[in-house]
């Protein structure tokens, strides 16, 4: 499967358009280094991404960040880099198979280089980084801490990022702390000016600012997310640690003290929220149905082995027609699998979660914007189609920082809450049947506890009627079931559009989800021929647009993170399509797809050798 | 099938408390549990106890897990929303009621299969968490809806009906709580009315978690020789030394007195617990003696039955939590949402 | 949805072809008398089968017994009934519904009929057998139980069995109660004269003896899944009670208990077999992967709610590919739903247990000998392929009696453990790899735990290499996960194979599984013009001839006991057929679907109105 | 990458056990938890423990659930075979192995989070079963590999690196194994190998499930100023006043003795253990009296450390299920399946 040479990009044209990736080991403080590069990049107005590949450990294990710079707008992931910083000593080899022909190494060269290592046709560029961080810095702490900062100084000189740029964010990180800063801005003048008088300044490939990003943002998916679940006017949120699901949380926590905080009369502290750390994931979900039950906007947050603990109690919020946002940050499974790495695998496990006839409905975010977007979706559609909604994010759009266009919010917005009765609109009903009078949505009319008097009843995971009252009568059961099959169905069109780019004499459609999107766009201006059509899948249950896509193509390729097509299956089962007509194209090593990936395996398929 | 209306028999006129309702005013549909069950008993204590406190019944929410003992809150209190949940799940369902809306009385009925089995992590983190709630384990030493199989309660020695021995040693909720930080445990007896329904009450006025285990045996599968969960080992070995009453400011006391050493103790709600400890000297707030206490009991095959531990000094989790006095389910829209100025503003540091 | 009468069922042909069904309430000792009539017609060689319709309590609600005789071997539930036993008084108004026409019902009328309940044309007949049973019986209790066995007697007039067989079988039960077989033998009696002397017995419809039933027993399949384990080696038992799972283990308790206990060498007590009550279905599967892995042949078995607590568990076994055995006794869901009414709705579930890429091995028995066989045969297939495998049961087969020839054993049998090495295999290895060097069925060897320092190694659930070493490499990653999914499609070959009845010129096939065998069989011979083909699915993955058979008729109806058409969802994914070809026929109301469903739901299709 | 081989540092001559091996024939791959994580000195107790008492390395079957602590299985005995399970999951798992072959020596490696938090209710239950078995807590107040959120075993008022205070209760593995009936329960400190090695001793020699609670700082996360669980802390606030040692029949004793009054106790395998109680007259066998003990210290904000409860009497899970001496995995097909013969006769009751 190796990787083919991006043709958009000969080396002459080479300015703002190529990849970088930076080996380290973790725990030392590298991230600050990469984060300092990417911010730079991006506040230089040239498209940006950055991929943190880390390790399910703390300390001292290979991590690797990958940046692609790219004008045209391209910033998926790609496997070849045109500079490799090459900072462990313990990945080297490998790290050197992935620069591309005609790229650059750099590396310390405190050490000498394995002469074996070499490649002709790639350019080395040894730097004594340890040393002379060695020489500046007294404690092996500060010189493991400024050799990073030293690394940010030479790949700046390398790539003619502004050096006072990446100064003036240093000086914003460490105003406080004035020793560290000086320390600070010596390593990086010290990388710098290593690199100035040594190296072949800038490389053919570098930046070249075009301005500032306007209307742009960085920002993770975790993030977004959270700002979501601000926004919407969640109270309580519960959960349970995991990676990548963690940083949702945290941050919701950060949100909520920032903007949550509204002392009481008598000086009393009074947080709008309440978040509980739960001791698993059944409980963590136990309690977002308990208060979603007594009428709060409430959600959690988890990842592939969290949904699994999650499916008895997704079943019964299904039953008994309690809403529940539950944001699933996919992870590479199965099992526990690889916590730290990407894959988009828990689409059967979520659509179908939990034993007996249940389907839930599931949202695909592609980027961090739309984490933010769905999120506040998802809070309205659990509460108008009381019923739980996932929000299937990954980890690739979850944990990176990805660039995207600013938030915008709409401040009439009101949360859609769906049939939730007041205590006046009880009162003037005849009679309250928890689940009898559908409107024409399925939606039955819903109270929370605590209210009036002509409310009461008991909602129950077990069999019942429109009245929630207990039934083995297969007349009154089904009566209830029916109703939920036809409300999913009817909530496919509440669900955010999917988008669909039909081309004229396209000679087959793709079709893809969430974080794939930009791969598989750059796979499409790559392939030649007349351009195919294409499809992101934003939700789940599918609107009529999406069988009609595939009815409109002899044959479509279903491009996701994943070994077992799990995407295409709901495709099969949901559309009916013939398997001849959706092809599958699977990535699943649990690094984010790329172009060439995605390319490649069509072409393989459309002109087989 | 539960919803059989109950049979509305004339009555002499009925006790009305300060709402002006009776206790028909808190019933539920008729129970379709074994004629004798135990747990009938204490579905009609925490009617007796809700009425005596003047609670709204609407102001319940009323929540369960699976098990013939949660099928009860059927059976009282027609006019709340409750939440027959699923098996073990009853503590974390109703932690995030009671987290949506502090307003809620929020009453837990449980059994012992529900909450020392399956739901024991769940349950034993509910109590960490302080939730302010009313948590009743209808403890028959038996799952009674599975037919017969000993619980995580059932003692060792007791018998099975197909005659079984259980070797395994029980789980006494009481100890447990106590080893968690609990700051109410109490004991009572689903044949013992009058000392069940004050425990319940205390329990439903205090500002935390109120953690009470009731035997309430079971006649079908454990009411029979062998069996230490039966009605008659129970009222042959019950230790009714302990015994707790309480005058809450919202009602009058419906319990007899029985003469003793008397200590008292203000609730959270300012309502306060006479505690008559008849060993000289109980003290239910000596966490470290309370168990020994409980570990002497059980040693001598007897079942200390009361108020057995009480720790009113704890928050509770909205407390904890540092939450408003208001409901955070309709907080105003507007006090939540920090609005498109704010969003600007984050984002500026996003750039 | 009214059911048409069976055509096969004129009235006058009607000895050993009818229906009837039995009222009353439950925890009142009905269950004996059921017992009593079903054995009895048993017995005297006539293809029976009872359904016992039963309340998720203990006591005091509807419960009903309805048996279906049929020489011509229509044995599948039917819903209407030639004879009522209407001997609950909340539920006459229901069950005189149920009544075919010209048929007849009894009732107790030691307490008068309200006379608007009557229906012109069925035949009413009053027994007064509370009264004749408070004249002759002292207590309640006495007076409750005897009225049972009052009506059995009254029945065995009516339909002409023959007493003493009845009698015969009161005395095996209570031999060594003498009080009570005397009271037993005179109810019996007293409802036997009762019914000669006051109706017209025989009734036209009646039970002629045909001969013993040579080669043929009664069983449950709970029982007979608990037979399969202890035949199959079986050691070790987890299980969480649930209904209706738990007379699996408690069935293999009773059966360890009678085969298995071999007094140790000096005296003290030994019982080669280790049955652990667990705390809940995490543990319970938990014990049986830790067994599993341990060596032991070990199971589990559980429902729905069990199922989905399950889920995590199941991604483990199937990531670090370790035998385990599920059985899956499916209750009608979803959550709770109703525990005690059958439903086949836990096929996605179990198929795609737990987050991530998983698949497992699923077997659908199709009545209680197979219950057995499959056991048996899970066991295998666990052990040979090393990964769960669930046997899909259902109330309907695992707690009802079901008719089914005798079972049979062959000595010569030895488990398959696959690729469970030896100690003296292990050292004869140069080099140990839990996951290296796959067989042609992609297999690898496997060591267990305390037998050599040579097979040293740490399976986990987190991404690994084939020496089961942690890797977060993509090549290393997938060598693994794809090589499962080679060995789970291996494993087709090796599970029992579909039943395949292929007809020349038949208009359509009829795909279906499990308990609904008898029913759709029933439903083709009744259909009019060419006889349609016939396919039953006996496990997952699918074998080849499976898509052929699809491939070899213009569509095929896919008869199953769910809302959500899992079995159609499972082809649709699996053999790429389109969604056209397969047409669902849906039952899900909670009772065993019946023929005349099956029949009218295709009718409705193939000659729309 | 958890798999790097161990550098070959050439050492002195290395002490032999009884079957003639060294400490490094019980070493596993290279650790990759932080450096100075104390799970390390844990896992090298452990190897020690293992080397000392003479087990042959592939006897042992070594599980954990997941977390850094969890980890820790592949840096011990490369000759074991192993599983590394799910988060919370191991008590179930290793009871399976257990069951499958009495003659392993499991070896359970946990920490705080997958024992006390979302393994709580599995853990209780094998406590219970007395699987027989050394389950050892590497209990760091944290969860370490998810970054340091607070763990149920986080003192109140401890903070976290952020700030934050805890405000939840701890659970205490030593007083909720005690309420639960455990045979077991001792705690000791990564940091006092001299201690601890012996405790894990007595634990693998014990006939039933021994429960070791091992403060385990995390350098990472809780091993700062405010936190209870920091080195600082621990050895500040030990309460060294009980120790155990051993006598493995198996064995020498390698750990320093303490003077003072000594309860000589024997261990299921004849083995005996040394009690050494400096509160005069301790009696780990007093349920009771060690329950009020470990309140007692706890309050005063002190830790327990030592063998602090044990008893030698109660039957083990096979015991209790009545299993042969032989391993149930292995036992000869014969003697499992009853044959046709038996299965007609069988079928002869359903006719
Ligand atoms: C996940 C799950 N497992 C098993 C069951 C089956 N089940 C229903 S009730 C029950 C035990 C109830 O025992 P307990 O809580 O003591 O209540 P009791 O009936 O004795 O009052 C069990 C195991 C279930 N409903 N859900
Ligand atoms: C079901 C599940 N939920 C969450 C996680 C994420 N997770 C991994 S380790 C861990 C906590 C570990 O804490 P602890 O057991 O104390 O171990 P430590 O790292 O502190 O040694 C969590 C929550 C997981 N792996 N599985
Ligand atoms: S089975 Fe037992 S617990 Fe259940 S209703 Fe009957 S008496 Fe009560
Ligand atoms: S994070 Fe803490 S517990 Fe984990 S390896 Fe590092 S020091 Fe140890
Ligand atoms: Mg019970
Ligand atoms: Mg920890």
């Amino acid at each position: 499967m190796a990787e083919v040479q991006l043709p958009e990009a000969p080396s002459q044209a080479r300015v703002n358009e190529f990849a970088l990736k930076l080996a380290n080991v973790n725990g030392t403080g590298s991230a600050s280094t990469n984060n300092l590069l990417m911010q730079t990049i991006f506040r230089m107005g040239v498209p940006v991404s950055g991929k943190n590949l880390f390790p399910s450990n703390i300390q001292g294990l290979p991590t690797w960040y990958e940046v692609r710079v790219s004008q045209s707008g391209h910033t998926a992931r790609t496997s070849s880099f045109d500079l490799m910083v090459a900072m462990n000593g313990q990945t080297y080899q490998q790290d050197i198979q992935e620069v591309a022909s005609g790229g650059y190494l750099v590396y310390d060269d405190s050490w000498p280089l394995d002469p074996e290592m070499r490649r002709p046709d790639i350019t080395f560029l040894g730097a004594p980084l340890a040393q002379l961080c060695a020489q500046r810095f007294l404690t092996v702490k500060e010189r493991i801490l400024m050799k990073n900062v030293a690394t940010a100084g030479l790949v700046a000189a390398l790539l003619a990022l502004p050096v006072d740029e990446l100064s003036k964010q240093l000086v914003a990180a460490y105003s406080r702390r004035p020793q560290l800063l000086e320390d600070n801005q010596a390593a990086l003048e010290l990388g710098y000016q290593h690199a100035r008088d040594n190296f072949p300044c800038p490389l053919p490939f570098h930046v070249e600012e075009v301005g500032a990003p306007d209307g742009r943002i960085l920002i993770d998916g975790n993030t977004a997310v959270a700002l979501g679940a601000v926004f919407a006017g969640a109270t309580v949120g519960a959960w349970y640690p995991i990676t990548p699901a963690t940083s949702v949380m945290e941050n919701f926590i950060r949100l909520c003290a920032q903007y949550r905080r509204h002392p009481g009369p008598d000086g009393q502290e009074g947080r709008d929220y309440l978040i509980l750390q739960a001791e698993d994931e059944l409980a963590a979900l136990g309690i977002v149905v308990g208060a979603s039950w007594a009428g709060a906007r409430a959600f959690t947050s988890t990842s592939g082995p969290g949904l699994s603990l999650m499916q008895e109690l997704l079943g019964l919020a299904y039953y008994t027609e309690v809403p529940a946002v539950l944001v699933d940050v996919q992870r590479a499974g199965p099992s526990t699998g690889m916590p730290t790495r990407v894959q988009q695998a828990d689409l059967l496990s979520a659509a179908f979660a939990s034993h007996g006839d249940t389907r839930h409905i599931l949202l695909f975010p592609s980027d961090p914007r739309e984490c933010f977007l769905h999120t506040v979706r998802a809070f309205d559609l659990a509460d108008r189609f009381q019923t739980p909604v996932v929000l299937m994010s990954d980890l690739d759009i979850g944990m990176n920082d990805w660039e995207v266009p600013e938030l915008t919010w709409d401040d009439s917005y009101r949360p859609d809450r769906g049939r939730l009765l007041g205590t006046e609109e009880l009162e003037r009903l005849e009679q309250f049947w928890r689940y009898g009078d559908p409107d024409p949505e399925w939606t039955t009319p819903r109270a929370v506890p605590g209210e009036t008097p002509r409310a009461g009843h008991l909602v129950r995971g077990s069999g019942h009627d429109f009245r929630a009252i207990y039934t083995e009568r297969p007349d009154e059961y089904q009566e209830v079931v029916d109703r939920l099959l036809r409300k999913h169905r009817a909530a496919a069109a509440h669900l955010p559009p999917p988008v669909v780019e039909r081309r004229e004499g396209a000679p087959f459609g793709v079709i893809t989800m969430g974080s794939c999107d930009l791969p598989v766009r750059e796979a499409l201006e790559q392939l030649p021929g007349p351009e195919p059509s294409y499809l992101r899948i934003t939700g789940y249950p599918f609107p009529p647009a999406v069988a009609e896509f595939i009815e409109a193509h002899p044959h479509c390729y279903v491009v996701e993170q994943n070994r077992d097509a799990q995407l295409r299956s709901l495709l099969l089962i949901e559309t009916g399509a013939g398997g001849e007509r959706l092809r599958p194209v699977l990535s699943y090593g649990g690094l984010p797809v790329t172009a060439s990936f995605v390319r490649d395996r069509i072409l393989e398929q459309e002109s087989p050798q | 099938m539960t919803s059989i209306a109950k049979p509305q028999i004339p009555l002499l006129p009925l006790e009305r408390n300060e709402l002006g309702l009776t206790i028909r005013d808190y019933s539920g549909s008729m129970s379709t549990l074994c004629a004798g069950c135990g747990h009938d008993s204490v579905t009609a204590a925490i009617q007796e106890a809700l009425w005596g406190l003047s609670i709204p019944p609407y102001q319940v929410a009323k929540l369960s897990g699976i098990g013939c003992s949660s099928k009860t809150p059927q059976y009282f209190d027609s006019a709340a929303v409750g939440f027959n949940s699923v098996h073990g799940r009853m503590a974390a369902v109703a932690s995030g009621a009671a987290a949506a809306n502090r307003g809620l009385v929020v009453v837990g009925v449980s059994g012992d299969g529900d909450s020392l089995s399956i739901g024991l992590g769940n349950l034993a983190h509910a109590v960490r968490r302080n939730v302010r709630m009313l948590y009743v384990i209808a403890n028959n030493g038996v799952y009674g809806l599975t037919k017969g199989q000993f619980s995580a309660s059932a003692d060792i020695g007791s018998r099975s009906r197909k005659g079984e021995p259980n070797l395994l040693p029980p789980v006494d909720p009481m100890l447990l709580g106590l080893s968690l930080g609990a700051t109410f445990l109490a004991r009572g007896f689903s044949g013992d009315k009058a000392q069940l329904v004050p425990i319940l009450r205390a329990g439903l006025s205090h500002g935390g978690f109120a953690l009470v285990d009731v035997m309430s045996p079971c006649v079908q599968f454990n009411d029979h020789e062998g069996s230490t969960k039966s009605f008659r080992y129970v009222r042959e070995h019950e230790l009714q030394d302990i015994d707790a009453d309480i005058i809450p400011v919202r009602g009058q006391i419906h319990s007899e007195q029985t003469p003793g050493a008397v200590t008292e103790v203000e609730l959270h709600d300012g309502s306060r617990v006479l505690f008559r400890a008849v060993p000289e000297g109980y003290d239910p707030r000596d966490r470290g003696r309370v168990g020994s206490y409980l570990v002497e009991s059980a040693r001598r095959g007897e079942i200390a039955t009361g108020l057995l531990y009480l720790d009113e000094t704890t928050p509770d989790m909205h407390q904890l939590g540092g939450t408003p006095e208001e409901r955070l389910w309709d907080l105003p829209f507007e006090r939540l949402c920090p609005g498109s100025a704010e969003l600007a503003k984050f984002q500026a540091r996003l750039r």
